[in-house]
């Protein structure tokens, strides 16, 4: 379509948007009536607390509700009313006009076919072209999204690559087919800041260029402020503000988005005296020495193998809480899970609470693992699908044998979920009923529920709301004063890292490229890398985004880990 | 990959020997002795002929003795004659081999080719087409080949008249009458196994239908026949290899009945009768082809799984 | 069904093939381990012949010899046909005959007519189509002996150790055998009688089952079948077939005499009275059988010596000493023949009838033929056949040793022995008739088994058949011989 | 697993998947109490009035070849079969899916002997290893149920494997394994719920192989000794007759049938409510 459009032609017109579920007592509303609407070019970002309704409301437009759920309400897209219209109507808008990137990267891709495969598909579906050009195609996207070289990535299956590798996969995916709305449901929670800011650009110039028009999900007011002409303020099911992003940024009128604005952490905006490093002179807890860890290259057969990490040496305190940053596919999660032995280490050692992961067996593993606990990158697909959240949250205490009465574990996971702020009540909910944030905190309940010694939180806020993100790292700090455990803290949100980490370990392509203490890493950076991430944090304040947009534009175009 | 295979090979012939060894062990086990009937059964047995027959047949060595003696026998490809005709196992087995593999092989692509869609069809759209399927396959599952083949030569054969009640002439003489003969003993074979399919591949599809990655194909406008072909039945046909692997067994099993009632001179006949009459070498023999059989399949069926599923090759 | 040719006087068909459904596979035929099944019988009887033959009224002729005197009780003098020739065109001489019957005689051919060859002491060949054969004892029913199928006359080359013996002088020849699936005999021009054969050929199919076999002559698969299952009989007359055939086989309860309860008489007798025979048959022949109360083919003094009577049966067993309820017995039956296996089912509940308690087995015939081999029952349910028709010649076999899976266990009685012995070697009718009427009352008391009853045994065939006729009595499965007279009617 | 299990199952029931529960009722009941319910004594010939046709003189379902009471034969029957055929698909089903389970998930030389012994089972064509076993140990109800049992466990160990195999990886799984479960736990109830719904599934079908097997075993002479009644020894001899009277052979076909088809039934009910998901969707209906 022409790019030189009346920006006030109306897109999307949602209004009076009712959805609900069924639920153990009939059916439950879960947003009431909500308003939302998109003019063509126009980029308007959903934020709200996590659980608002957000995501629902963002999929009943390509009508994916989950099944089950039924709504009642109107929703036109260019004039067209989408709500009674046939499903082979609904099927032609989908992809070529309307397209999604989901909230969660890690289950929406096919694990039997190669990104390749998921990719040229798509676009051969949308405009025909030989599957040479297909491919061709498919590379451009790939680098559009800022896939470290895209040729091999097409040959590798999902499994085998990062969180934040699928997300920009599923991104290419979903604007391979020119859309004339592009839902983006947390695109960017996987993303590091530069590569974020990289994708950013990315969509705002598809507007600009095919007048592209989008509706972006974020808990991230940085983001906001970056990218949105307007912004939708969402909580408990109802919109409860929206306006030009200057408006809601510099007049909010609702007291929800004025302490969801309050919430927001800024790196600038920290300000803690720099207590110079004198550690703990106790034993380490966790002890890195040259790790590596090395990946079958692609199917397994005679490929390549790929090094995820090399020569990664450093250690944690005990009660230490260190930040792990990098952009996407450095290793991090990798790393987390070396630590935890759950991915084979290939060379080096590392030592936790004294047990020697690479010469562990399974015994020792499981001793071991009575005082390590975990949060998962993705909150989905590390819950059991066949297990009630109270379950996946108490099950932990039953395995390492600290509590095994049914009625106190009934107790715990009521209070746990509470302590994450969810309704107790929900206990016996199973994990597809929940929202992407309210997974993710189940993920960190089951985390802390075990009171373990070593942490590894891997990007345990991505998905959730300032407000709630706030409560979640409050919570983590009381906890961590109280039992005093170490934690490895991955992150790609310099600020959270600031506001937690004692000290920040910065990954680059599998190695270490800066290891000190969070202010010397974050205020007075050695590493011209660490200096890029900072210098591509975000901040929750539109103009200022205005004017540091171009200077970071450029910045973009070097290749990734 | 080769490497892989190699091994399989390898722990394959392994395989092959321990099959080899248990069911020398068996038969020889099994009450009954093979002399008695060849030296006129009731009628006149004389001490000096049963003498005479059991070392003819090497019977009065001692029984490790025999035991080399056949996998010396096995080694060098030589599976003995057969103590009731007097012909040699692997003739035998080399006439008789194709008309099971036939069988079977047809019997198989019949049933995929109609299981498949079939349990696919009821998962995709439930209600009463799961009841249907549900119907329809416990009834092919519940009621014996035997009676299938029975009541079909009844009506087919001797009522109408429309097909030959038996037999089977080679393919060389005239196609026509080879298919024509074969459609019923298929058609029988196959109910079954097509029963198990079908009912694989609903339940795999009924769960496979509800991944995210389903959400995604169809966010992106593929036709729902698209995204079911390509996202949920691919990704459902994991288990269904599995059994169409495994049944195979089964598959032999009928096929004695099969062949009995469509008086079908086949491998599975074979082997049973052979078991009644005491017949060693032709029970040994045989078993060693089927185990043979069995290596390669489950070799192809390991193999398909990783080519379906990339999740499972890492090993 | 009755024997008899059937007259019908249709006109001759030109093709003169008879599609034949066996009902099993025959072994290669051999002249060592004389494989005693029907279907061997009627290969032999097609490809072979003997000395002499079974008339098709089941008469003992002179078959390859046309003249056959008795010069004493031990001496018999033949005279061989001129010119006759092996299916193969070469000659067929008295030496051919001597060569032949004394290898059926050496035991460690253990061929199937060695009970009669054994008693050969001599053969001399005076030329080629004159001998003269001296037995060691007098055996009145030798010459039956010699018209078993299986003493045929074979080339010296198939006396070897495994040769098959494929070669003969039977009416026809083997020309092709597919292993599992059939085989064709064509007419032999070499046949003595060829001239008065009319079948062209016959296509043998192999059918183990039954029903198979059943289908195949309804479905027009084949001409001829044999061996019909009873429970066929009316379905296939109704279906305008013909079934013809004739009672033979005999089935008998037979006991372990070397154990109690079976080791008394009266046990044994009270069975004898116990078995309702008209059930039996019912059950497992579907009425195709005759109830027998005695020894076939005997004449009244020997077929009437016992009845059906639960009553004395019960008194028997009081008797014998059990007051208050029978003896707990081991019922062997076997899984492979299934109307066996039925007459046990309804012996069983016959016995329980009269107080015996009963506890039935039936393992497969080689494990059964095994344990009853080595007496693991305390009775048992046989079937029965002659291969001669004079009782003092099988009668002898079945109640003396050496044991055999179809004779009573460890039975050896020397009054009975002693009558049948004498009957055996008298060549005068009176004195046989005496000495055999004693040895049936020795039987009717001392029950060496109890008799059940008389299956009739069927050959079923479409309206293109003509001129089959069925042999009585033990000589049935001989009937195939007959086959010579049939032609193809075109119709 | 599920608190309430059972109310919400029958909650989410359909008619049909109830009537079929009902049918496996009735089936165990008068099985257990076949003494009582049975008409007459499964034994009891009478064979003057054999093959009767079904309501002839008192007998409701008619009688066989030996004048016995088919009704009573089934219900005795039934008893016979529903403990060879629930029993050998239990050992099937325990057997296999361990095997499987620690083959998939453990790897390395578990894997290896677990599966050639599964692979060594699966080589023997059923029906060949039932003969042999039946042959040496006579076809006692134990016998049946360990060599059936036997028979039919290769299915389930390598549906398991497989299923295994690709969830094993699945990021839940490492989850269990990160907070330090015990491999039992983690393949009992981590593992073996997620891969239910194929197991389930060939519950049924293991069910009927069972009985066809034992009644292919009777139709070759190897079933249950006689007079002994078992529905698949039934359906034999029924075939045998069949031109003659088909009453015996359809009454125990249908009857093995319905069986079939009724755990067929309630296994897919129990499949869709151990899914979560389904059990909102049936909620919804
Ligand atoms: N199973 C695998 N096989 C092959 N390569 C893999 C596999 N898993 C991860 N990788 C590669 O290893 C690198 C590190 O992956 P990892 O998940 O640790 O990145 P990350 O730092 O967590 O990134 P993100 O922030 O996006 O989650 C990536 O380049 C990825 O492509
Ligand atoms: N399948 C379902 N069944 C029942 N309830 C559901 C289901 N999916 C979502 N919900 C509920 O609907 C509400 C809105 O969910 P939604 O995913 O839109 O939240 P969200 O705004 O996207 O939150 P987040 O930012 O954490 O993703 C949540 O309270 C969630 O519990
Ligand atoms: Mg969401
Ligand atoms: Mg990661």
């Amino acid at each position: 379509m022409p790019a030189n459009e009346s920006p006030s032609q109306s897109l999307l017109e949602i209004s009076g948007l009712r959805i609900s579920f069924p639920s153990a007592v009939g059916l439950t509303e879960v947003t009431h009536g909500t308003d939302v609407s998109v003019t063509v070019g126009e980029v308007v970002a959903l934020v709200g607390e996590s659980g608002s309704g957000k995501t629902v409301t963002a999929m009943s437009i390509p009508r994916l509700l989950p099944a089950g759920a039924s709504m009642a309400g109107s929703i036109r897209f260019d004039g067209e009313e989408l709500t009674t219209a046939s499903d082979e109507r609904i099927r032609q808008l989908r992809g070529s006009q309307i397209s999604v990137v989901f909230q969660e990267p890690m289950t929406a891709l096919n694990p039997v076919y190669t990104i390749g495969r998921q990719l040229t598909r798509a676009i051969r579906l949308h405009d025909d072209c030989t599957s040479a050009e297909a491919r061709i195609r498919a590379i451009e996207l790939l680098r559009q999204v800022d896939l470290p070289n895209p040729e091999q990535m097409l040959a590798r299956f999902p499994h085998q690559i990062s969180g934040g590798q699928r997300q920009r996969a599923l991104i290419a995916m979903a604007i391979s087919g020119r859309p004339r709305l592009l839902i983006a449901d947390e695109p960017t929670t996987a993303l590091d800041v530069t590569v974020q800011a990289g994708i950013l650009a990315l969509l705002r110039q598809l507007g600009a260029r095919h007048g592209m028009a989008v509706l972006i999900i974020t808990h991230d007011m940085g983001v906001v402020a970056d990218i949105a002409d307007r912004v939708v303020v969402m909580h408990n099911g109802s919109v409860v503000e929206h306006g030009t992003a200057d408006e809601v940024f510099y007049r909010p009128t609702d007291d929800y988005t004025r302490s969801l604005l309050a919430a927001v952490p800024s790196i600038t905006t920290v300000d803690i005296p720099v207590i110079e490093p004198e550690r703990p002179r106790a034993e380490p807890v966790v002890e890195l020495t040259d790790l590596g860890v090395q990946y079958p290259g692609g199917c397994g057969f005679g490929r390549p193998r790929f090094d995820a990490l090399t020569e990664v040496t450093f250690d944690v305190m005990p009660g230490e809480i260190v930040g792990l940053v990098g952009e996407s596919g450095s290793g991090k999660s990798t790393l987390g899970r070396a630590v935890l032995g759950l991915t084979r280490i290939t060379s080096g050692s590392a030592s936790v609470v004294g047990v020697d992961v690479t010469k562990a067996g399974r015994a020792e593993l499981r001793q071991l693992r009575r005082h390590t606990s975990v949060v998962f990158q993705d909150p989905g697909s590390s819950l059991n699908p066949r297990a009630t959240i109270g379950q996946s949250i108490t099950d932990p205490l039953k395995w390492t044998g600290i509590e095994r009465r049914r009625s106190a574990l009934a107790a715990r996971a009521g209070e746990l979920l509470e302590q994450v702020r969810l309704p107790s009540s929900w206990a016996d909910r199973y994990p597809h009923e929940l929202s992407g944030g309210q997974r993710q905190r189940i993920g960190i309940a089951r985390a802390i529920a075990t009171r373990p010694r070593v942490l590894v939180a891997d990007e345990p806020t991505s998905a959730l709301d300032v407000s709630v993100q706030a409560t979640v790292l409050d919570l983590l700090l009381e906890l961590q004063s109280e039992l005093g455990f170490s934690c490895i803290f991955i992150s790609h949100d310099l600020a959270v890292v600031e506001k937690i980490a004692n000290r920040v370990v910065v990954l680059q392509a599998g190695r270490v490229v800066e290891v000190d203490s969070a202010a010397q890493v974050l205020r007075a950076p050695r590493e011209e890398y660490t200096r890029k991430l900072l210098s591509a944090v975000l901040v929750p304040d539109p103009h200022a985004q205005r004017e540091r947009r171009l200077s970071l534009t450029n910045a973009q175009s070097r290749p990734t880990g | 990959m080769t490497p892989y295979i190699v091994r399989r090979l390898a722990s394959g012939i392994l395989l092959v020997w321990i099959v080899l060894t248990l069911i020398f062990l068996a038969i020889h086990a099994i009450p009954g002795d093979p002399a008695y009937q060849l030296a006129g059964g009731d009628s006149g047995v004389t001490k000096e002929g049963l003498e005479h027959i059991r070392n003819g047949l090497g019977l009065d060595k001692p029984f490790l003795v025999q035991y080399g003696d056949y996998l010396g026998g096995v080694v060098t490809g030589n599976l003995g004659t057969s103590f009731s005709t007097g012909q040699k196992v692997t003739a035998a087995i080399g006439s008789r081999l194709p008309i099971t593999l036939e069988l079977i092989s047809c019997a198989a692509v019949l049933s995929i080719i109609i299981g498949l869609p079939f349990g696919a069809w009821a998962a995709r759209r439930r209600g009463w087409r799961d009841s249907v399927l549900s119907g329809v396959t416990s009834i092919a599952l519940a009621v014996p080949v035997y009676v299938f083949g029975a009541v079909m030569v009844l009506l087919f054969a001797v009522t109408w008249h429309v097909l030959p009640a038996g037999g089977l002439p080679p393919f060389g003489a005239g196609p026509g009458a080879h298919i024509e003969r074969l459609i019923m003993p298929v058609v029988t074979l196959s109910l079954a196994f097509l029963a198990i399919i079908a009912r694989m591949t609903r339940a795999s599809v009924g769960e496979t239908l509800r991944q995210d990655w389903v959400r995604t194909a169809t966010s992106i406008g593929y036709r729902p026949n698209v995204v079911f072909r390509d996202h949920v039945v691919r990704n459902s046909l994991n288990p269904v290899i599995t059994v169409i692997g495994l049944e195979i067994g089964t598959f032999l099993g009928s096929s004695v009945i099969i062949e009995r009632v469509f008086n079908l001179p086949g491998l599975s006949s074979l082997l049973i009768d052979g078991v009644t009459s005491r017949d060693y070498p032709v029970v040994q023999g045989v078993v060693i082809v089927i185990s043979v059989l069995f290596v390669v399949i489950n070799l192809i069926v390991d193999i398909v799984y990783g080519l379906l599923d990339p999740r499972t090759r890492q090993r | 069904s009755s024997g008899g040719s059937d007259g019908d006087g249709s006109a001759a068909s030109t093709n003169q093939v008879l599609k034949f459904g066996f009902s099993a596979e025959p072994a290669k035929p051999t002249t060592n381990a004389g494989t005693a099944s029907t279907v061997n019988y009627q290969l032999y009887g097609l490809m072979h012949r003997g000395v002499m033959m079974y008339s098709d009224t089941g008469k003992v002729v002179p078959a390859l010899a046309e003249k056959a005197d008795q010069v004493d009780d031990t001496t018999y003098t033949f005279t061989l046909r001129s010119g006759l020739k092996f299916s193969d065109g070469s000659a067929l001489t008295a030496q051919n005959v001597k060569n032949s019957l004394l290898h059926y005689a050496d035991p460690a051919n253990s061929a199937r007519s060695y009970p009669g060859m054994k008693y050969i002491k001599s053969i001399e060949v005076t030329d080629d189509q004159n001998f003269t054969i001296t037995l060691s004892s007098p055996n009145s029913s030798f010459l039956e002996f010699l018209a078993d199928p299986s003493a045929f006359i074979v080339p010296d080359s198939e006396l070897k150790e495994g040769a098959e013996a494929d070669i003969g002088a039977g009416p026809f020849k083997l020309t092709s055998w597919k292993d599992g699936v059939g085989l064709t005999l064509k007419k032999s021009n070499d046949y003595y009688d060829a001239k008065d054969v009319k079948l062209k050929e016959i296509d043998v199919t192999f059918y183990p089952d039954a029903t198979a076999r059943v289908n195949a002559l309804q479905s027009g698969d084949v001409d001829f079948i044999d061996y019909v299952p009873w429970e066929s009989f009316d379905q296939l007359k109704s279906a305008g077939l013909t079934v013809k055939g004739a009672v033979s086989s005999f089935q008998v309860a037979q006991f372990n005499v070397t154990k109690a309860p079976f080791n008394n008489p009266l046990v044994r007798e009270a069975v004898a009275y116990a078995i309702n025979r008209d059930n039996a048959n019912k059950a497992a022949f579907f009425g195709n059988a005759t109830s027998l109360y005695g020894i076939p083919d005997t004449g009244s003094t020997g077929e009437k010596l016992w009845s059906h009577d639960p009553d004395k049966a019960k008194e028997l067993l009081k008797q014998a000493g059990y007051t208050n309820g029978g003896p707990t017995v081991h019922l062997l039956a076997n899984s492979t023949y299934t109307f066996l296996q039925d007459v046990a089912t309804s012996l069983q509940a016959d016995l329980e009838a009269v107080g015996f308690k009963v506890e039935l087995t039936s393992p497969d015939w080689n494990t059964f033929t095994e344990q009853a081999l080595k007496g693991q029952y305390d009775v048992t349910v046989q079937g029965e056949i002659a291969n001669v028709t004079d009782p003092s010649a099988w009668l002898a076999v079945m109640v003396q040793p050496p044991t055999a899976a179809n004779k009573t266990y460890g039975y050896n009685n020397d009054a009975l022995n002693k009558a049948l012995g004498s009957a055996l070697s008298s060549t005068d009718k009176t004195a046989k008739q005496k000495y055999l009427d004693e040895a049936y009352q020795i039987i009717g008391t001392d029950v060496p088994f109890a008799s059940i009853d008389r299956r009739t045994q069927a050959y079923a065939y479409d309206s293109k058949v003509a001129g089959f006729s069925v042999m009585k009595g033990f000589t049935q499965p001989y009937s195939i011989n007959n086959l010579t007279n049939v032609y193809m009617a075109d119709n | 697993m599920n608190r309430g299990g059972i109310r919400r199952l029958v909650s989410v029931a359909s008619p049909v998947s109830i009537a079929a529960a009902l049918f496996i009722v009735i089936v165990v009941a008068s099985a257990i109490f076949a003494p009582w319910v049975a008409p007459a004594s499964p034994l009891a010939q009478h064979i003057p009035n054999r093959l009767q046709s079904p309501g002839a003189d008192g007998h409701l379902l008619g009688t066989d070849e030996f004048g016995r009471d088919i009704l009573s034969r089934l219900i005795y029957g039934a008893r016979v079969e529903l403990v060879i055929a629930l029993g050998a698909t239990a050992v099937a089903f325990v057997l296999g899916s361990f095997l499987g389970l620690i083959g998939a998930y453990i790897g390395s030389w578990v894997e290896l002997v677990s599966m050639r012994l599964v692979e060594a089972l699966l080589a023997f064509p059923p029906i060949l290893l039932a003969m042999l076993v039946v042959t040496i140990y006579g076809s006692g109800q134990l016998t049946l149920i360990v060599v059936l049992g036997l028979v039919f466990a290769p299915a389930f160990a390598r549906l398991t494997f497989a299923q295994t195999l690709s969830v094993k990886s699945a990021e839940y799984v490492e989850a269990a394994r990160a907070f330090s479960a015990k491999t039992p736990t983690i393949l009992g109830r981590v593992i073996l719920p997620n891969i239910a719904g194929a197991l389930i599934a060939q519950l049924p079908i293991t069910l009927a192989n069972t009985i066809l097997l034992e009644s292919g075993l009777s139709y070759l002479g190897l079933g249950i000794t006689p007079p002994t009644p078992s529905w698949g020894g039934m359906v034999a001899s029924g075939q045998r007759f069949m031109a003659v009277d088909p009453t015996l052979l359809i009454v125990s076909s249908a009857t093995i049938v319905l069986t079939v088809l009724s755990f067929g039934l309630v296994g897919d009910a129990v499949r869709d409510w151990l899914d979560p998901r389904e059990r909102k969707a049936l909620r919804a209906r």
